[in-house]
């Protein structure tokens, strides 16, 4: 794979805090910072809660961010938006959702989901050139023409994901947001999906942020890889140097947590098993977020949040022990 | 006993010895609302007070005797000064009974502060002062002190008219408004003066023995009446039952003695039970206002006969009333009232001034049409929204519109507050009332209808009518010419039909046979039972 | 929790206001006169009256009274009543109501989920079926004619109860049953609907894979967590079987609010509907308050962070 | 030999809207002593219905075991009552549900729930059975169980309500323990947590486990043996290297090469077209056929018999019939071969 | 299964020739969720039936008055109070005019046959009942539909706008929900015209609010569902999220909730008429001819019974078809 290097988006200092109630705040997304290539696939993983979906969510304009900057092919659209620019945004812009069974309408056929992107955009000049187009995408999805007058609940859980797929490209975006596009499917049929979705982006020039908690399928379909904790970006390095050597401990455990298919690695295995469960991102810990389950915490992490720094070339990473300065000042 | 007409002659099953246990249960349609003759207007609390209290007469059969009074008072020469001398009666707290207390109660009836309510029947009486001491803008307004009324000492009431006394002067002195009352009491329980039965001091055949609010009362012979040999229930029992079939379910079962029976009932007792059921005749008239004030179509004399031929009476008491009422072609009822000869009023024109029948009716319209150059007619139809007004409503709408083809009749059926202001505001064109007695004299059906009567809803007027009754009102001293001008006042009013008679009211209802000689009068206590008994059974 | 709770009675004392509000300013707008005998009357009699009970100030002013007065708990007098003070009679009535829709409600909720257990185990056998036509049939008979026919057969013909009255037992039964047979079907229902619902969940699986028997999975798992939603609806059912009694309790010549209300409502007893109507809207308001409270209480999900379930 | 638990040809059917959905069609397996027998298969295929049938907990109506046998100590649980099968439940057999966050009855509190079974059937009183649910959380390592007994499930996070669940599957030392996806609801590092939970408490108590998944991570971190379901039929069964090192049955090929390794490059998944067939009418032949690269003509029509493939492998494939041309697993299955 | 391996024979072990998409094809023609809910429901017996009853009752309302010529306030004290007779049915008891043992047709000497008997003013009650069913549906559709109407948009915006919006309007539904129905409706009426607007309004004035609740119920879980973000992300404006994803989806429940609104507004009236605040005469409605009736229950009771079965049968269909209907909507059933 050459080197991709122009970046297509550009996320600085990302927050996301949702009111739940009038006094407490849940920061959902509290100050992430990362770039995306054109033409690669940057994944994002990390356990459930820690603002994976909020980050896809709020750079689409799901959500309006709460601060910071996102910058998409040069241009500002983290701020506010009319309704034009947001209309041109989504358009080079997409989502691929995680629950098959509720990203579709099940009151609408298939042709109308396909192309409500095509109407809402006018991108087909007469019902003919809209139907075709809803054909090509379907058959670029694997499906056939004879699908396109039939109800989302008569498709099977890979199939509707390829509907879904065939929706965000009806209206030709640059980048797709895929969050957790597999994780509801069989083994067998997520295979289905990853593969078209590679094929697609090799087609097509597609960028994705590809959001997922499986460790292993992320690594096989992302060119870089982000993990995240609690609202921040633990690490984010290419998918070899994330999985080869892991800087951040939360990485570290996060690796050695997953069960390998392989039943001699298995035996042989040695875990890193973190204590406790993810503290609520209501009342995080102070510091670093990870320090209350880490195995190598110190005084600093509790006082200090750690540096979003670039500790090796291409590898980012947030922790103390990474930290030059902190790292002199401790020896 | 001109009111129970089947009461003679029936003496078949139950034996005329009286029963030891003297108790008559009956069930009512609503609460005693209040027991203070200053704010008594329904017949509810005017039966209670009626019962309980006494005045210096009472009503018996639709006669007066002498109460409180013992006998005829002195009558001044010019007759309008009466002199009192009062019977020993004691208050229910054991304190006797004094002209003082008559003469508190009276003042109390003219004291504005007192908020009384229906002491306008001082001033139909002709009480002295009274007119003016209720008027708002006369110089004696709210001076009860100057109303004709004073205690010459314990036992001595003396009374002074404008002029002389009315023939229902003695009559009407039965009623609540003119009942002694004491005034320690009513200043020592302030608001809750006569709400219950211990805020009330009795002095009648009866004493209120136990007010359940919302439930019932009864009352209990009153021993220390003057004439409590004459009373000889032990106590009178009342229920208060809203639903009609719930009454008549009591009465099957035993719980009450007698229950008035609504239409319905009627024919299915008249099977089952027929020695049972009674029926009388009540003063009570009804009638259609005719609207010729702001209608000016009204103001056509055969339109208006036409309405008045239109309706089959008969049809209307037998099979929408069927209740003993009588179809009625006049203004003052039957057997309510006797004239200086003891002949009944009505007895001059039995059946009244009939415009005709429906076929009469249809000849009328069509010399209304002609003459106002119509073809068609809408009428507006004011009405009562109770339950038991919803058939005579659709049976005279219906009548109407059968008998006068091209009248149209819309119902507009209200609760009473609201009737009454349509009706007061002339919003109607033909509206449903009826009228009782507050005295016994045709007066108080006639002088209604004179031209400045707010109770005149029909925007009739006619001269020679308020003139007949102007004298009639003033010249008391001839009873006999007050008579007549007040026949004829009745006869010329109906020569123009300013309203459309409909009915004179009865009650039928049934009543377990060991009771005896109870009484529903047309004038009076609603239920008369201070003479009644129970015979063994 | 404090704060909640401190929260809801703010909102309920703004809820009461505005309907405290809201019938005054219709009494103002209803036509009519509250003198009965009005049409004996003179305009200037009239007028005196309308004076002696200040119906002739400016509407503001009357409001100003009202509210001043009913502050000081004094909700005015019973024009239809001789003036007698509403907040008595409203203190002797509304007992009697609030018991009778009381034990219609207990007598219909033990019942109805009684009912609605059987057919939410039974679900599409004989059983079930058969409970769901008969509590379609009991929602759907008006009450007043339930109860006019259990007068006539119960009291009339056979004579176990009496007719009317509301002193001993016995006077109770008809009645109770007349209103809370409807009550018994709603419930009924609503916690078949419910029991079908938690006979699903998983935990129920879980309670029969410990080995529990069938009755103990019902009665410790099933139930208890059928029931929890049921007293949302009981809440707002108590207060309209309250208020909707009027019918059973003129039937029963019980001497509650309700046949009160309809004669002061055709009266234009202006003190007296607005006093009944300012207590049938804090019964409500307070009815739907407890529910929230007790709600909390029965239910641990919400017991701890004072919220609702979602 | 001398199985805990041997079933043979369990056939379930659930009737349904007019259609018979035959969720199991006549399968076969052996529970021995002490092991973990993982069964793993697409979504669909019949997994949680075995486990279910085991447990005599599927809902009848609709729910109804056609024929078949399970033999529970050479007694068959199939012909037993409900009031039999309740003594089983909980005693002998127990078993753990998917989502710790439903299995739980949220209105009462954890140490009564777990107290319940100890009652029911180890006869406990209260306090006894209070002490050893203590004993129980501590066991499965949750913190401060004293206190945490008289809590409520929603006071719980998702891993330690499974820890709970586990803990009321263990009240009574059962000697089956059947765990479906016990921790598929959960994240990675707590998922860790309970497996290395399960593995210890078997070590310590010696239950024999039946794991449910369909995550091959989790059959290779805990299983001994594997049985590979699909289309409501056990197609192959194995030891776990077996499975994992010599499969023989094209969907147990798909299965393994579908999965991206985590310690190796995959250029391309191998992905199986389609999807499962539908149950309320099963294919008459191979269940796989229609989805299966090397399908011939006899897999559409014919249901292939067991090939024993070694004392402990078999598997259900035409390809293994000595008329069917040789075919070489996909070099995807990655490791593959080398057993 | 062994017995089969006979006819299997070696040509049988060549590559089949599945095609590409095989595995893809789905069986059968395409259903949408509408017809599919549809079909389920028509296969629910109960609800089946209940339509059709409902169907026949409507028929009857609107061909029924006409059926002999009476207008509805025809009115003839000579023939008031007959019971039922059918002409060649007399062998039925309820049909014979026969009232306690006499022949009351005979004892008045009226030679026509009323099939529900008349009132106490002679009015046909066949011709009053079916009129009275008819301003009964009348008054229910008008008060659903706006019912309908105003909850849908309430809640609507309510649920749909959340934030600001959703807490000022919620806390106004409180307040309304705070007064009980009984005092809002009678407060109305008296305020009101008496007649069919007067109820209409009464029973609005609190039947949407159950509506509007579950109709904000429905946005609130609606909006934040993916398909509706995925609109979102595509662009598109809140009119085309509304009408093209909220309203299609929730419109199952809307009508579930219409069908249990149907039948309130019917007993509503039929309250309303009890406590005297319903329909006018000579107008009738079910409520007011079970009314009228109930005053004769003990002496007529024919008069009550054929109202009093047809709002039963009402109540009892559209709560069966309502079910009915839930069960058809309901996605968990769907395959
Ligand atoms: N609309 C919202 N309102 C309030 N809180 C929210 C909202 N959306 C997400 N959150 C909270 O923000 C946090 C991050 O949620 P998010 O959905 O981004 O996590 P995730 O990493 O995608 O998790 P998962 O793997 O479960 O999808 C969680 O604690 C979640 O509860
Ligand atoms: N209660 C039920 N009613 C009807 N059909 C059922 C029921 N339970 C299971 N089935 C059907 O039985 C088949 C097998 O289901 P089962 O739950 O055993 O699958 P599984 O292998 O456990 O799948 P998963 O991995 O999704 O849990 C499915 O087709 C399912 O639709
Ligand atoms: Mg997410
Ligand atoms: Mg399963």
């Amino acid at each position: 794979m050459a080197a991709k290097t122009e970046k297509l988006l550009q996320v600085k200092n990302l927050k996301k805090y949702f009111n739940v109630s009038r006094k407490d705040v849940l920061k959902a997304v509290d100050g992430v910072t990362f770039d995306v290539y054109k033409g690669e696939t940057l994944g994002l993983v990390g356990e459930s809660g820690c603002g994976k979906s909020t980050t896809g969510r709020t750079i689409i304009r799901l959500y309006d961010p709460t601060e910071g900057e996102v910058i998409f092919d040069g241009q500002d659209v983290g701020g506010k938006l009319n309704r034009n620019e947001k209309k041109n945004l989504s358009k080079r812009m997409q989502m691929i959702f995680q629950d098959p069974y509720a990203s579709l309408n099940p009151r609408m056929m298939v042709k109308d989901i396909i192309a409500e992107g095509i109407d809402i955009h006018h991108l087909a000049k007469s019902p003919k050139e809209r139907i075709e187009r809803v054909y090509e995408m379907l058959e670029t999805v694997g499906l056939n023409r004879e699908h396109a007058n039939r109800y989302p609940h008569e498709f099977s859980g890979g199939q509707r994901q390829r509907i879904g797929i065939a929706r965000a490209l009806a209206v030709d975006p640059d980048f797709i947001i895929a969050d957790e596009p597999i994780s509801a499917l069989d083994v067998s049929i997520q295979a289905q999906v990853v593969n078209l979705m590679q094929e697609l982006q090799e087609k097509q020039g597609l960028t994705y942020l590809f959001i997922a908690h499986d460790l292993s399928m992320v690594k096989h379909i992302s060119d870089r890889v982000g993990v995240m904790y609690l609202g921040n970006m633990a690490e984010l390095a290419s998918s070899d140097d994330v999985y080869g050597h892991p800087l951040h401990p939360y990485t570290q455990s996060l690796l050695s947590a997953i069960p390998v298919a392989d039943p001699k690695i298995e035996r042989t295995r040695e875990r890193i098993i973190l204590e406790g469960d993810v503290p609520s991102p209501i009342d995080p810990p102070s510091g670093c977020r990870f320090r209350t389950r880490c195995p190598f915490a110190m005084d600093i992490c509790a006082k200090v949040r750690p540096k979003w720094h670039e500790a090796e070339k291409n590898h980012w990473v947030a922790c103390h022990l990474h930290d030059e300065e902190i790292k002199t000042e401790n020896v | 006993g001109s009111s129970s007409s089947s009461d003679s002659g029936k003496k078949s099953g139950a034996s005329n010895k009286l029963a030891s246990k003297q108790e008559l249960k009956f069930a009512i349609t609503a609460d005693i609302p209040t027991l203070d003759p200053n704010l008594a207007t329904d017949t509810t609390s005017t039966n209670a007070i009626d019962m309980t209290q006494s005045g210096l007469t009472r009503m018996h059969n639709n006669k007066f005797e002498w109460d409180l009074a013992k006998g005829e008072p002195k009558v001044s020469a010019d007759k309008k000064t009466y002199t009192f001398t009062l019977r020993d009666q004691k208050w229910s707290d054991g304190k006797p009974v004094t002209a003082q207390d008559f003469v508190y109660g009276w003042h109390r009836q003219n004291d504005p502060n007192a908020k009384p309510a229906y002491n306008f029947l001082f001033a139909s009486v002709g009480i002295k002062n009274a007119a003016k001491i209720q008027n708002q803008d006369d110089s004696l307004y709210g001076k009860y002190d100057q109303l004709g009324v004073k205690a010459l000492d314990d036992k001595t009431l003396q009374v002074t008219l404008d002029q002389p006394a009315p023939p229902f002067f003695y009559s009407i002195l039965s009623q609540p408004q003119f009942f002694p009352v004491r005034e320690d009491v009513v200043k020592k329980n302030g608001s809750k003066y006569a709400t219950s039965a211990d805020t009330m001091l009795y002095s009648g055949p009866f004493v209120l023995s136990d007010w359940k609010k919302g439930t019932g009362w009864t009352y209990k012979k009153n021993k220390d009446y003057w004439n409590a040999k004459a009373t000889k229930l032990e106590t009178v029992d009342f229920k208060v039952v809203k639903e009609q079939g719930t009454a008549i379910n009591l009465y099957k079962t035993g719980s009450i003695d007698e229950v008035g029976l609504s239409a319905e009932y009627v024919d299915q007792f008249k099977k089952t039970n027929a020695s049972e059921m009674k029926s009388a005749l009540e003063s009570g008239t009804f009638f259609l206002y005719i609207n010729q004030k702001t209608n000016k179509n009204l103001k056509n004399l055969n339109l208006r006969k036409a309405l008045n031929a239109a309706i089959d009476r008969d049809g209307l008491v037998n099979s929408i009333l069927n209740n003993g009422s009588a179809g009625s072609d006049y203004i003052v009822p039957k057997n309510f009232v006797a004239g200086p000869d003891g002949k009944d009023f009505r007895s001059a024109d039995p059946d009244g001034f009939s415009a005709g029948s429906a076929s009469e009716a249809k000849d009328y319209w069509n010399k209304a049409k002609k003459e106002l150059g119509i073809k068609t007619l809408k009428l507006n139809f004011l009405s009562q929204d109770s339950s038991s007004t919803q058939q005579l409503n659709q049976y005279v709408a219906n009548q109407i519109k059968k008998n006068l083809p091209g009248v149209t009749v819309t119902i507009n059926a209200q609760p009473w507050a609201n009737y009454l202001k349509l009706n007061q505001e002339f919003k109607f064109d033909l509206a449903f009332s009826g009228w009782f007695p507050d005295y016994q004299d045709p007066m108080t059906y006639l002088d209604m209808w004179t031209s400045k009567n707010p109770q005149n809803t029909t925007g009739w007027s006619n001269k020679k009518f308020d003139s007949l009754l102007q004298s009639a009102l003033t010249g008391t001293a001839d009873q006999q010419k007050r008579w007549d001008n007040l026949l004829a006042a009745e006869k010329l009013m109906m020569s123009e039909y300013p309203i459309v008679p409909l009915y004179q009211s009865g009650h039928t209802w049934v009543e377990k046979p060991y009771v005896k000689d109870l009484s529903f009068p047309s004038y009076g206590p609603e239920i008369d039972f201070a003479r009644a008994y129970i015979t063994q059974h | 929790m404090g704060r909640y709770i401190l929260k809801r009675i703010g909102y309920m004392i703004v809820t009461f206001y505005v309907v405290v509000t809201l019938t005054f300013l219709s009494m103002k707008m209803l036509p009519g006169t509250p003198f009965k005998f009005a049409n004996r009357l003179s305009p200037e009699q009239l007028n005196q009256l309308k004076h002696y009970y200040g119906l002739d100030q400016p509407v503001p002013v009357q409001y100003l009274q009202y509210m001043w007065n009913f502050i000081h708990g004094d909700l005015g007098g019973s024009f239809q009543y001789g003036m007698q003070p509403v907040t008595e009679f409203l203190m002797q009535r509304f007992p009697v109501s609030m018991q009778l829709g009381i034990e219609s409600m207990i007598f219909g909720t033990i019942l109805g989920i009684l009912l609605g257990i059987i057919s939410g185990i039974y679900r599409g056998r004989f059983l079930d079926w058969g409970m769901v036509t008969l509590t379609v049939v009991f929602i759907s008979i008006p009450s007043f004619i339930f109860a006019a026919i259990l007068q006539y057969f119960f009291s009339v013909q056979i004579r176990i109860f009496p007719v009317i009255g509301w002193s001993g037992p016995m006077t109770h039964v008809l009645p109770v049953i007349s209103i809370g047979v409807g009550v018994m079907a709603s419930i009924a229902r609503f916690m078949r609907t419910e029991m079908v619902e938690v006979l699903n969940q998983d935990y129920i699986v879980t309670a029969q894979a410990k080995g529990l028997s069938t009755s103990a999975v019902i009665y410790k798992h099933a139930i208890r967590n059928a029931m929890i939603p049921i007293v949302t609806v009981i809440g707002p059912m108590t207060a309209a079987v309250v208020t909707g009694s009027l019918v059973i309790e003129n039937i029963f010549a019980i001497p509650g609010i309700g046949s009160q209300f309809i004669d002061a409502i055709v009266t234009n007893d202006y003190p007296m509907i607005m006093g009944t109507t300012e207590l049938y809207a804090a019964l409500f308001i307070v009815t739907i308050f407890i529910v929230d409270i007790l709600y909390g209480v029965i239910d641990p999900r919400i017991r701890v962070s004072g919220g609702k379930p979602s | 030999m001398d199985h805990l638990m041997k079933i043979t040809d369990l056939n379930v059917v659930f009737h349904i809207f007019g259609a018979d959905v035959h969720a199991v069609r006549g399968i076969d397996l052996e529970l021995n002593k002490g092991e973990t027998l993982a069964i793993v298969g697409e979504s669909g295929s019949g997994k949680s219905v075995t486990s279910k049938s085991i447990m005599g907990l599927i809902p009848n109506p609709p729910g109804e075991i056609t024929s078949g046998e399970i033999l529970f100590e050479g007694k068959d649980l199939v012909q037993y009552s409900q009031k039999q099968m309740q003594k089983i439940r909980g005693k002998d057999i127990s078993m753990i549900f998917q989502d710790p966050m439903t299995a739980l009855n949220p209105t009462m509190k954890i140490g009564k729930q777990i107290m319940e079974g100890l009652i029911k059937h180890q006869g406990l009183s209260k306090h006894d059975a209070k002490e050893r649910a203590i004993e129980l959380l501590q066991l499965v390592g949750i913190p401060n169980p004293e206190k945490r007994v008289d809590e409520y499930p929603h006071q719980f996070s998702g891993g330690m309500r499974q820890r709970v669940v586990i803990a009321i599957a263990l009240a009574c030392n059962p000697k089956i323990l059947i765990a479906d996806e016990p921790t598929t609801a959960l994240d990675v590092t707590i998922q860790a947590q309970i497996l290395d939970l399960m593995r210890d408490l078997q070590e310590k108590t010696g239950t024999a486990i039946i794991l449910i998944t369909h995550d091959l991570g989790v059959v290779a971190n805990l299983a001994k043996r594997v049985a590979v379901m699909y289309g409501g039929k056990i197609v192959e069964t194995g030891t776990l290297d077996e499975i994992f090192y010599n499969p023989k049955h094209p969907y147990t090929w798909g299965l393994l090469s579908s999965m991206p390794k985590l310690h190796a490059k995959t250029d391309k998944l191998l992905a199986i077209p389609g999807t499962p067939p539908d149950l309320s009418h099963p294919p008459k032949g191979c269940p796989f056929a229609a989805r299966c690269p090397y399908a011939m003509k006899v897999c559409i029509d014919h249901m292939p018999e067991y090939t024993e493939l070694s004392k402990t492998q078999k598997a259900a494939c035409w390809l293994l019939d000595e008329r069917a041309p040789k075919v070489d697993p996909p070099s995807t299955i990655g490791v593959g071969g080398e057993a | 299964m062994t017995s089969s391996n006979h006819d299997i024979t070696k040509d049988l072990f060549t590559l089949a020739d599945l095609g590409d998409t095989a595995a893809d094809k789905i069986a059968g023609e395409s259903v949408s969720a509408w017809k599919d809910a549809l079909r389920r429901f028509v296969t629910n017996k109960g609800a089946f039936i209940s339509m059709i009853i409902i169907a026949l009752i409507v028929f009857f309302a609107i061909v029924g008055p006409h059926f002999f010529g009476y207008d509805i306030d025809n009115q003839d004290v000579s023939r008031a109070n007959l019971p039922p007779k059918i002409s060649g049915l007399e062998w039925i008891p309820a049909f014979s005019g026969h009232e306690n043992g006499v022949d009351v047709y005979k004892e008045k000497n009226v030679k026509t046959a009323y099939w529900f008997g008349t009132d106490q003013l002679g009015r046909d009650l066949w011709t009053r009942t079916w009129h009275g069913t008819q301003i009964s549906l009348i008054i229910a559709l008008i008060a659903t539909l706006a019912d309908v109407l105003i909850g849908v948009v309430y809640g609507g915006i309510s649920g749909y706008f959340g934030g600001m919006t959703d807490n000022v309007m919620q806390r106004i539904i409180e307040i309304i929900a705070g007064i009980p129905n009984l005092v809002w409706i009678i407060l109305l009426i008296l305020i009101m015209q008496p007649g069919l607007l007067a109820i209409t309004v009464a029973i609005l004035a609190t039947s949407w609010l159950s509506m509007a609740r579950i109709v904000r119920g429905e946005m609130l879980k609606l909006k934040n569902q993916e398909f509706v973000l995925a609109s979102r992300t595509l662009g598109a404006s809140d009119r085309r999220i509304i009408f093209r994803h909220l309203i299609p989806n929730s419109i199952g429940m809307i009508i579930i909730n219409t069908m249990f609104s149907v039948p309130s507004a019917i007993f509503f009236e039929a309250f309303l008429s009890f406590i005297g605040l319903g329909i006018r005469s000579p107008q009738s409605s079910l409520g007011s001819l079970i009314n009228d009736g109930y005053q004769m229950l003990q002496i007529h009771p024919y008069q009550t019974l054929y109202p009093g079965i047809i709002i039963s049968l009402l109540l009892i269909c559209f709560n069966i078809m309502g079910d009915g209907l839930r069960d058809a909507f309901d996605p968990k059933l769907r395959r």
